[in-house]
């Protein structure tokens, strides 16, 4: 999967080509004693230097076990996470405390992830203080940051119950980013927003990552946000990746019925709705079939196919653009069909 | 788009219903296991830390090093700490709790004479203690305001209330000495008055069961300062609990759903409120248990209450540890019986908890 | 709102009294003891407010000196069985699983045992008296902190902010100090309250029945029982009044206990409100 | 292009013929006042939207219209009819008498709305015996199996017997309306009723309720933050800021026609499908007002980008907007004293309106 | 007895357990009683159906088996569920109420018995046809069986019947001679051991049961026979809940003196208001063992009596004289005078006692009033004494009280405030019972409180713990010169006179050395009910006792 994705970032990415900031491969994780079942199904992807990658995908499906497998909060069964070559998921201890400075994470709840009793500059200062940053550089990071986010002057004393919800977004976005780090994780970094806040935040996000150079990894159930704010997706269904591709063409040529679907399902306002909503039978299973693809039983294509309920496809590349790969046995066989557009004079 | 996409959903689902009980069983086992086992500890070492030699306790002081000796080898006092425990152990397992001097008979026979009257005790207490809180809570939940603040008035005061001070003064106000509506601390029954026959030990049940109702209203009159006495500080408990509870489930969306059927706010609180407050309410049975066992201790010898709370108070002013570590021990048992009966009883009555073969 | 700053005010005027109640009782340490048999059983009057006992004793002297003896035995057991309930609850919350799993096996085994009893086993373990009744009531106040707290520190292990301290790069102890025992305070005073009022009423039933605060000292539960030996010869007020001094002080510090929380919570309130955001718009719960 | 204050008559002619209308409706929950005189008509079969962000007041507008605001709340002002019927908000009795039968209500949170330890069968009956204290047992159970086949649950027979934790949660919303619609009422009232769902469950409950106007011929007033959602499926969207209805415009005419500076930055703040990536989005500066202290004149105005100093003066007037989208009988109105203007600058350059500072 | 929380247990001396009191020495010097067993004057018709007489004492029994009961409380029941070989002897005072005389020994089972002339062997005759209610009969084997296994058991009952001679035993030797006849031999010659023999030591259980039961375990207490009677006496247990109540029903089949109650309802009433409450209801005939107060408020009410009985318990402050600072003589004699004896009396016991001071009690044979009368309060004295005493600094002290004993609390209070005024300062240190006796047995206490009596009611018996120097019983250390000698006169001689003499030497010696504190000499308070046959006896005899 790597050789096929390499060179298939967009224009805004450095072109260094060569080794990926970010290889995974094969990760898994399984939640529950005796009855254990994978949450994590053997995820294998590259993120590479300066690109924004989406993970999206509905609830259940480990997008945010992913994200916490990755920035180690939980711990990961079976596979690797290799940072510019150090696999993040055997390290322990201080070896791990160390290397947390590369990989930092921006958590969905802006409400919670802010310790209440420390103000704005303590809590960016703080991440500098572990990794050991001399007092007056500390200083230094911590203004230039906060003025980056629009939160200078004043508001480096409040405390964050004391601040509105983007307001906080950003004071997290500037304790992550202030570490300079090689990758960040923004888990659902917008979800608890409002509207009209969102896309502060989203705009803020690639002003940085312009800025300074940032790699993104994006994980969203937000489909628009997706398209808009990443270079590459990808679609997770059950703890598998089924499709991943450049927005651009993942948005525009669905070649998995799941991701077909998803797109077609979301709300889209009146005159911009292109394609036929495709509602699924069913709701997302809890946890995997045993055998067969996981989607099978929802899929309007091959819910009644022998090969779809034995078989489990395998991530292949598709036809079309390069780097479009995806997960199933009749790819491209469901395209929405295309709407009439409404009248608009 | 506030889609709350925690990773609730990728949280493993019940695990299937049979393993999930076995499961919940066997941890249920080991909690109770673990917990037998400390109270064994804990009082197997109050016998032994405690000043003072078994042996000598029971021969008397008069008695020579020889017949002292005699009675520390028959008891095993000689013998290693570990083995001693073992058969303490033992010995409890099999009812044999030893003997306490200060009653001159078994442990066992001694407990087993005076647990009716303490559980005719706690049993009305408990009753009262219950249908007390569930009309003070349901008041105060359903119609707020005064009732609110004098639901929570009373409970803050129950729950500060120092049993054994409460029997004094019900005793002095409501007493024979006061307005002497009730009999004041003079055991069970008039003492003109026979038992009635023995079927459950329950002077109240038995005098109505042999058709006795002077028995039974001249018990129930005894019975009811100890009861109230003991019933307050579990009654201030519970009107917490389920104040508490009804208002939390009255906040909940389903009831706004529940009104939105055209149900009157009654009809609502009592089908749907009422219940759902009672159900977790349950698995607090263990602590108002542990409330009663400790009221029984105080309140009893107050009211000279021929019940085991007594026995336990005479123990420790003589020194019978013998009375003491199964009274402790007792409860312990007791305690997790309780917590043990409540949890299953929740299982029971939450259809959330209930085992159910192939619901999905 | 309104009802608890009410409250919370009820609480603290209470606690203000039975302060200087207590501060008094330091003064009439003599008082308390001293024997007039030829005044004894004198009725609650202009010389004695709440009479004389037995053996001739002031019995308002008795009642003050029992309120600070109270008041310190209550609070420096829940500070020392606190302090220990916090430190076993940090090393469950943040130590490893099979550690917290065989620990909380252990409190909940402890906590198997009604308050009462454990403290009198303990208390008979050690032999009679205040000192070692309150080494029996630290045992059982252990526990129910480090359960507690134990559940709030799990809580917060799993708080956003305490992860995102941890992809910082926080270690575990720094973790603790910085943000878990902060976060743990309001259960802690709650909780600190709570048991002040359970910790007294547990001392006197230990007095009560014997093993505890022996006599002449003036602890409420004992002074209860040499009342109990009155009640019904008509001098009501040897065991009235301490008892009454008894509910008084544990109702003030579960009031307490009872408002911390809202008192917090108003305070954070107000802090928000002092410079107006979203948050603040108004009390409307039904809105998302 | 003529400024016109909509008159009063019009819309008493109008809730004539309407399932639920509410004129000048206020609630206030102590001293605050958080729903400030919304006038709200929806007729039979209508599916109109409220869409605001949190804060603005548009659940309580629903919970006011049922008469159930949380304790502390009140409708302090405003005449509400339902089905022709005026509504006496202190008159419990005949609330309750309303509530199932001619207004019902889809809530947010499938999970929580639902009795956890009674079955879903006898709550699905309870609707139906509150107001049918004559119809026997049978034929409740019969009515109940027939609604969540109507609903689209399969097995309704074994399903009215299972508790609602062993439903999942697109089932339970399923139920749910089920509850609403049992006594076909006039109008039912969505609050947020898909989010809490996934995106695919969302567009099943979407098509359900679609089909229920269709088939049953109900009015619905879909309450939610999710612009896309409400332009999608409503016939009419009215838009809340501050307690107020801030612009009420049919959907056709949304997207381009927005004649409201705050609907126009909220559309801007929009990720849409197809929008190039390039395009960096807009978004709103500041935060809302709080209600208890908010500024004079129009709420909106210290945030607003087509703000002049007049907007701060005095209450906006009620612009009345003609819309290319819209058909006879649909009314866009703005609250705005610049929604002309506004309309027109839209209309001459779709993407670069009020460009707010960064 | 004294209060209803205090509980005086037998350590190291057979206490205020059988008071079988001898008036003079001379009176039983080789004497052989015979009176008739008539005993009873309280004229009780015995018509059947009597009313149940209920009956309620504040302290419990730890055991009911004679043999190894140790206090008063123990031996509540013994008197109506056993027979022993001699009870008490009875008199009427010149009002014709009658009156327990413990100072003599009448005949109860034994009809008769008679002493060797050295003293060492007594022969009893017994009564002929007794059957134990299992049918045994009862004769000399049942004796012989039943003093054996005392002696065997080795507890407090063992102690009492050999007269505190334990080694060796005073009984050396039980024969039985033929079914009526027992012989017992004395190790060593003791005129007061028919004395002994008239306690519940001495009574006769029934072999069969005891055997059926467990037997006899030398050194052990039988379990069985703690909680179940094996018993000869005019009553059968009917139902005995340890600590509760027991319900004693008359044994038809009984062959001696059949006792005036049908059916006794004893209850065991530990709260004191409990027990007050109960006698105010009406609800007792007669109530033992209240406290103080609680007599004193039912005194001049229309439906009880009190009736209080000097015991011969006397509460004391020890004082171990080898310990300082009692080791200095003039500080023990400040003490006694700085005790405000009458305010105790007065307050702390409502009059229910009596003020003297000296070695034996004033209700025992033997007390010399000129010598033994009541120290006066007189604190310029006991000032006076201390200067002289020479102590410099102040002075501390610990005194060992018992938990629980509202009594020993109020006057430890007093004696704290009061030594305070002769620069002792008092520490109270309230102790559990068996801690208190280990203290005070094992002689470590600095001082303590103790409220003593005779388990057999003889100045001899009682005077053989203190007055001999250096033995483990002598709780207050008291060696005074020359009374060792004194006493062994009065224990062995056979010459009243000489007994006498030496007896009143010994009070006054000392008296002179002040060895310890006397307080008070105990008053029983009995509450009854009006009309109420009562008849007091220092060991419960509930045999005469009929309800109004």
């Amino acid at each position: 999967m790597a050789d096929e994705t390499s060179g298939q970032t967009s224009g805004q990415t450095s072109g260094q080509a060569g080794a990926p900031l970010l290889r995974v491969r094969d990760l898994r994780r399984s939640y529950g004693g005796p009855h254990s079942y994978a949450v994590l199904d053997g995820v294998s992807f590259d993120v590479r230097r300066g690109e924004t990658v989406g993970v999206v995908g509905e609830s259940g499906c480990g997008k945010s076990t992913l994200a916490r497998a990755l920035v180690r909060l939980d711990p990961v069964d079976d596979g690797r996470v290799e940072l510019d070559g150090v696999d993040l998921a055997s390290l322990r201890g201080a070896a791990l405390r160390r290397e947390r400075r590369r990989f930092q994470m921006v958590f969905q709840d802006p409400f919670g992830s802010l310790d209440p009793r420390m103000t704005v500059q303590q809590l960016v200062e703080q991440p500098l203080a572990v990794h050991g940053t001399p007092p007056a550089e500390r200083a230094r990071l911590v203004a230039e940051m906060l003025d980056d986010v629009g939160l200078g002057g004043d508001f480096a004393h409040r405390l964050p119950p004391a601040l509105s919800g983007g307001q906080r977004q950003r004071v997290a976005i500037a304790r992550a980013l202030v570490l300079r780090p090689d990758i960040t994780v923004l888990d659902e970094p917008i979800s608890a927003l409002d509207v009209s806040v969102q896309a502060q935040v989203l705009t803020l996000l690639r002003r940085e990552q312009r800025h300074l150079g940032l790699t993104y990894l994006f994980i969203t159930h937000d489909l628009a946000a997706a398209e808009h704010f990443c270079d590459r997706v990808m679609v997770l269904y059950l703890g598998r990746v089924v499709e991943t591709a450049t927005s651009e063409e993942l948005f525009a040529r669905p070649l998995h019925p799941y991701s077909a679907a998803l797109l077609s399902a979301a709300p889209q306002p009146r005159g911009t709705r292109e394609r036929e909503r495709i509602v699924l039978r069913g709701e997302p299973l809890a946890r995997r079939p045993e055998t067969g693809c996981p989607f099978a039983s929802r899929c309007p294509v091959g819910h009644d196919r022998e090969v779809c309920r034995t078989s489990t496809p395998v991530l292949a590349p598709a036809e079309g653009a390069l780097g479009h790969q995806v997960a199933c046995h009749f790819p491209g066989e469901l395209v929405a069909q295309p709407l009439e557009r409404a009248a608009t004079a | 788009m506030t889609i709350t996409t925690t990773t609730a959903g990728a949280r493993p689902r019940r695990a299937p219903a049979l393993g999930g009980a076995l499961k919940r069983a066997a941890t249920g086992l080991l909690g109770v296991l673990m917990t037998l086992l400390l109270a064994s500890v804990v009082s197997f070492v109050v016998l032994r830390a405690v000043p003072g030699d078994p042996a000598r306790l029971i021969v008397g002081p008069l008695a020579t090093p020889d017949v002292l000796a005699g009675v520390r080898a028959q008891l095993g006092l000689d013998d290693p700490l570990w083995l001693q425990y073992l058969r303490y152990v033992r010995d409890f397992a099999t009812l044999q709790w030893g003997y306490s001097y200060s009653n001159g008979a078994d442990v066992t026979a001694v407990m087993a004479a005076r647990l009716p009257a303490t559980l005719e005790l706690a049993l009305w207490a408990f009753l009262f203690a219950v249908v007390g809180a569930v009309v003070v809570a349901t008041l105060a939940s359903f119609r707020g305001g005064a009732f609110a603040t004098v639901a929570k008035v009373v409970s803050l005061v129950g729950l500060g209330t120092p049993q054994f001070w409460v029997a004094l003064v019900l005793i002095l106000v409501l007493g024979s000495s006061g307005l002497g509506v009730l009999p004041g601390p003079s055991g069970r029954l008039t003492s003109f008055l026979e038992p009635p026959a023995h079927v459950t030990g329950l002077y109240t049940v038995d005098g109505l069961l042999a058709g006795q109702p002077i028995v039974f209203s001249d018990a129930l009159a005894h019975l009811a300062l100890p009861a109230i006495s003991l019933a307050i500080i579990p009654g201030a408990f519970l009107t917490r609990l389920l104040t508490a509870n009804q208002n939390d489930v009255a906040r909940s969306p389903f009831v706004t759903v529940v009104r939105s059927k055209g149900v009157s706010r009654w009809a609502a609180h009592r089908r749907h409120v009422l219940h759902n407050a009672l159900l977790p309410s349950v698995s607090s049975a263990g602590l108002v248990l542990a409330s009663l066992i400790t009221g029984s201790v105080l309140v009893e010898s107050v009211f000279n209450w021929p019940g085991i709370g007594q026995v336990l108070v005479q123990g420790i002013q003589r020194q019978d540890f013998a009375v003491v570590q199964a009274f402790v021990l007792l409860s312990a048992v007791l305690y997790v019986a309780a917590n043990t009966v409540a949890d299953i009883a929740v299982a029971l009555l939450d259809p959330r908890l209930r085992v159910r073969g192939g619901s999905k | 709102m309104k009802g608890t700053r009410v409250q919370a005010g009820t609480a603290v005027v209470l606690l203000a009294v039975l302060v200087l109640l207590a501060v008094a009782g330091i003064f009439l340490r003599g008082t308390a003891t001293t024997v007039d048999v030829a005044n004894a059983l004198v009725p609650p009057g202009p010389g004695h407010w709440f009479g004389t006992d037995a053996q001739g004793r002031d019995v308002f002297a008795r009642v003050a000196v029992g309120t600070s003896i109270a008041l310190a035995s209550g609070l420096g057991a829940v500070a020392v069985g606190g302090g220990l309930g916090l430190v076993i609850a940090l090393v469950c919350g943040l130590g490893p699983r099979w550690l917290d799993a065989v620990l909380v096996r252990l409190l909940d085994a402890v906590m198997a045992f009604p308050a009462l009893l454990l403290a009198l086993a303990v208390t008979m373990a050690f032999g009679t008296g205040l000192l070692t009744a309150l080494v029996g009531v630290v045992v059982t106040v252990v526990p129910v902190f480090a359960r507690t707290l134990r559940a709030e520190a799990r809580r917060a292990t799993s708080e956003p902010f305490v992860q995102a301290a941890r992809t910082i790069g926080l270690s575990t102890p720094h973790l603790a100090v910085r943000h878990v025992v902060p976060y743990l305070g309001t259960t802690f005073s709650v909780q600190t309250a709570a048991n002040v009022g359970n910790v007294i009423l547990v001392l006197s039933g230990l007095s009560f029945i014997g093993v505890g605060a022996q006599p002449p000292t003036p602890e409420w539960g004992a002074m209860i029982t040499e009342g109990l030996q009155n009640a019904l010869t008509g001098q009501w007020w040897i065991g009235v009044f301490p008892g009454l001094a008894l509910l008084v002080t544990v109702v003030a510090v579960n009031l307490l206990a009872d408002s911390i929380p809202a008192v917090r919570a108003a305070r954070l309130a107000r802090r928000r409100t002092s410079r107006p955001r979203r948050e603040a718009t108004a009390p409307a719960p039904v809105e998302a | 292009m003529s400024t016109s204050v909509s008159a009063p008559s019009d819309r008493s002619a109008r809730s004539d013929r309407s399932a639920l209308s509410a004129e000048g409706l206020r609630v206030a929950y102590g001293d605050v006042e958080v729903v400030r005189g919304v006038d709200l008509v929806v007729r039979p079969g209508e599916k109109v939207g409220v869409v605001g962000e949190s804060g603005c007041g548009k659940s309580t507008v629903a919970l006011a219209l049922m008469g159930l605001l949380a304790s502390g709340g009140a409708v302090t002002g405003g005449v509400v009819s339902v089905a022709g019927g005026r509504v006496d908000y202190r008159d419990e009795k005949a609330l309750d008498r309303m509530r199932g039968s001619q207004l019902s209500l889809v809530f947010q949170d499938p999970l929580t709305s639902l009795d956890p330890v009674k079955t879903i069968g006898s709550q699905i009956a309870e609707a139906l015996r509150r107001h049918n204290p004559r119809m026997s047992r049978a034929a409740v159970r019969a009515r109940c199996a027939e609604l969540l086949t109507a609903v689209g649950v399969p097995e309704p027979e074994r399903r009215l017997r299972q508790y609602p934790h062993e439903f999942s949660g697109g089932m339970r919303q399923r139920a749910l309306i089920a509850i609403a619609v049992a006594n076909d009422p006039a109008v039912l009232i969505a609050d947020e009723p898909t989010t809490a769902l996934d995106v695919t469950t969302q567009a099943q409950v979407v098509e359900l309720l679609d089909s229920l106007v269709d088939r049953l011929g109900v009015a619905v007033v879909l309450v939610t933050h999710d612009i896309g959602l409400v332009s999608e499926f409503c016939d009419r969207v009215m838009v809340m800021y501050a307690g107020r209805v801030v612009e009420e415009v049919p959907s056709a005419a949304l997207f381009d026609g927005a004649a409201h500076p705050y609907t126009r930055a909220l559309l801007g703040s929009l990720p849409v499908p197809g929008r190039p990536r390039s395009d960096d989005l807009t978004w709103i500066p500041g935060a809302p007002p709080p209600l208890a202290a908010l500024p004079a004149g129009c709420s909106f105005a210290p945030r607003c980008t087509w703000a002049q100093p007049e907007c701060s003066a005095g209450q906006p007037p009620r612009v009345v907007v003609p819309s290319p989208g819209t058909t006879t009988g649909e009314v866009h109105v703005a609250e705005c004293r610049r929604a002309l203007e506004v309309v027109a600058s839209s209309r001459s350059d779709e993407s670069t309106e009020g460009e707010p500072r960064g | 007895m004294v209060s209803s929380t205090t509980r005086r247990r037998l350590r190291a001396r057979p206490r205020a357990l059988v008071a079988a009191a001898v008036a003079a020495v001379a009176v039983l010097a080789g004497c052989t009683a015979q009176a008739p067993a008539d005993g009873s004057s309280s004229g009780s018709g015995t018509s059947g159906g009597t009313k149940p007489l209920n009956v309620a004492f504040s302290v419990a029994p730890t055991t009911i088996d004679p043999a190894s009961g140790c206090t008063l409380d123990d031996a509540r029941l013994t008197m109506a569920l056993y027979v022993q070989l001699l009870q008490p002897g009875q008199t009427t005072d010149k009002n014709g109420v009658p009156s327990v005389d413990p100072t003599t020994a009448d005949p109860y089972f034994a009809k008769s018995y008679e002493v060797s002339p050295d003293g060492l062997t007594y022969t009893f005759t017994l009564q002929e046809g007794w059957t134990f209610p299992s049918g045994t009969p009862m004769d000399a084997e049942a004796v012989k069986y039943s003093l054996d296994r005392t002696t065997a058991i080795g507890g407090c009952g063992s102690a009492i019947v050999n007269d505190l001679y334990l080694s060796p035993t005073l009984i050396k030797q039980v024969t039985a001679v033929d079914p009526t006849t027992v012989t017992v031999q004395l190790s060593t010659p003791d005129p007061d051991f028919p004395l002994a023999l008239a306690t519940p030591a001495g009574s006769i259980v029934d072999p069969s049961v005891v055997e059926a039961n467990g037997g006899i375990t030398a050194g052990k207490p039988n379990e069985w026979m703690a909680s179940h009677e094996a018993g000869s006496g005019p009553f059968r247990l009917k139902s005995f809940e340890p600590g509760t109540k027991a319900v004693l029903e008359k044994d038809p089949n009984f062959k001696g003196q059949p006792p005036a109650s049908d059916e006794i309802n004893v209850s065991w009433v530990k709260t004191d208001s409990a027990m007050l409450l109960q006698v105010q209801n009406g609800e007792l005939d007669v109530a033992t063992g209240l406290s103080k107060n609680s007599a004193k408020s039912l005194e001049g009410g229309d439906a009880t009596q009190v009736i209080a009985s000097t015991a011969t318990a006397n509460m004391q402050m020890l004082m171990p004289n080898d310990k300082a600072p009692w080791d200095n003589a003039k500080v023990r004699e400040a003490v006694t005078y700085a005790i405000p004896y009458q305010d105790i009396l007065d307050n702390v016991l409502k009059g229910y006692g009596q003020l003297y001071y000296g070695p034996i009690p004033p209700s025992m044979p033997g007390y010399d009033a000129s010598v033994a009368g009541p120290r006066t309060y007189d604190l310029a004295k006991a000032k006076q004494l201390m200067s002289e005493a020479g102590v410099s600094g102040p002075v501390e002290v610990t005194l060992d009280t018992i938990s629980g004993d509202a009594n020993q609390a109020s006057i430890a209070t007093i004696l704290q405030s009061s030594l305070q005024q002769i620069g002792i300062t008092v520490k109270v240190n309230p102790l559990s019972e068996s801690a208190w006796g280990e203290a005070v047995y094992g002689q470590k206490t600095q001082a303590a409180l103790r409220l003593d009596g005779p388990a057999v009611f003889n100045a001899g018996y009682y005077l053989s713990y203190d007055e001999r120097c250096g033995i483990s019983y002598n709780t207050g250390v008291i060696c005074v010169p020359g009374n060792a000698a004194l006493l062994d006169t009065v224990r062995t001689s056979s010459d009243e006179a000489a007994r006498t003499q030496a007896l009143n030497q010994l009070q006054a010696n000392w008296v002179a050395a002040s060895p310890k504190a006397i307080l008070y000499l105990d008053a029983t308070a009995v509450a009854v009910k009006k009309g109420t046959t009562y008849l007091w006896n220092p060991i419960t005899d509930m045999r005469t006792w009929k309800a109004a």
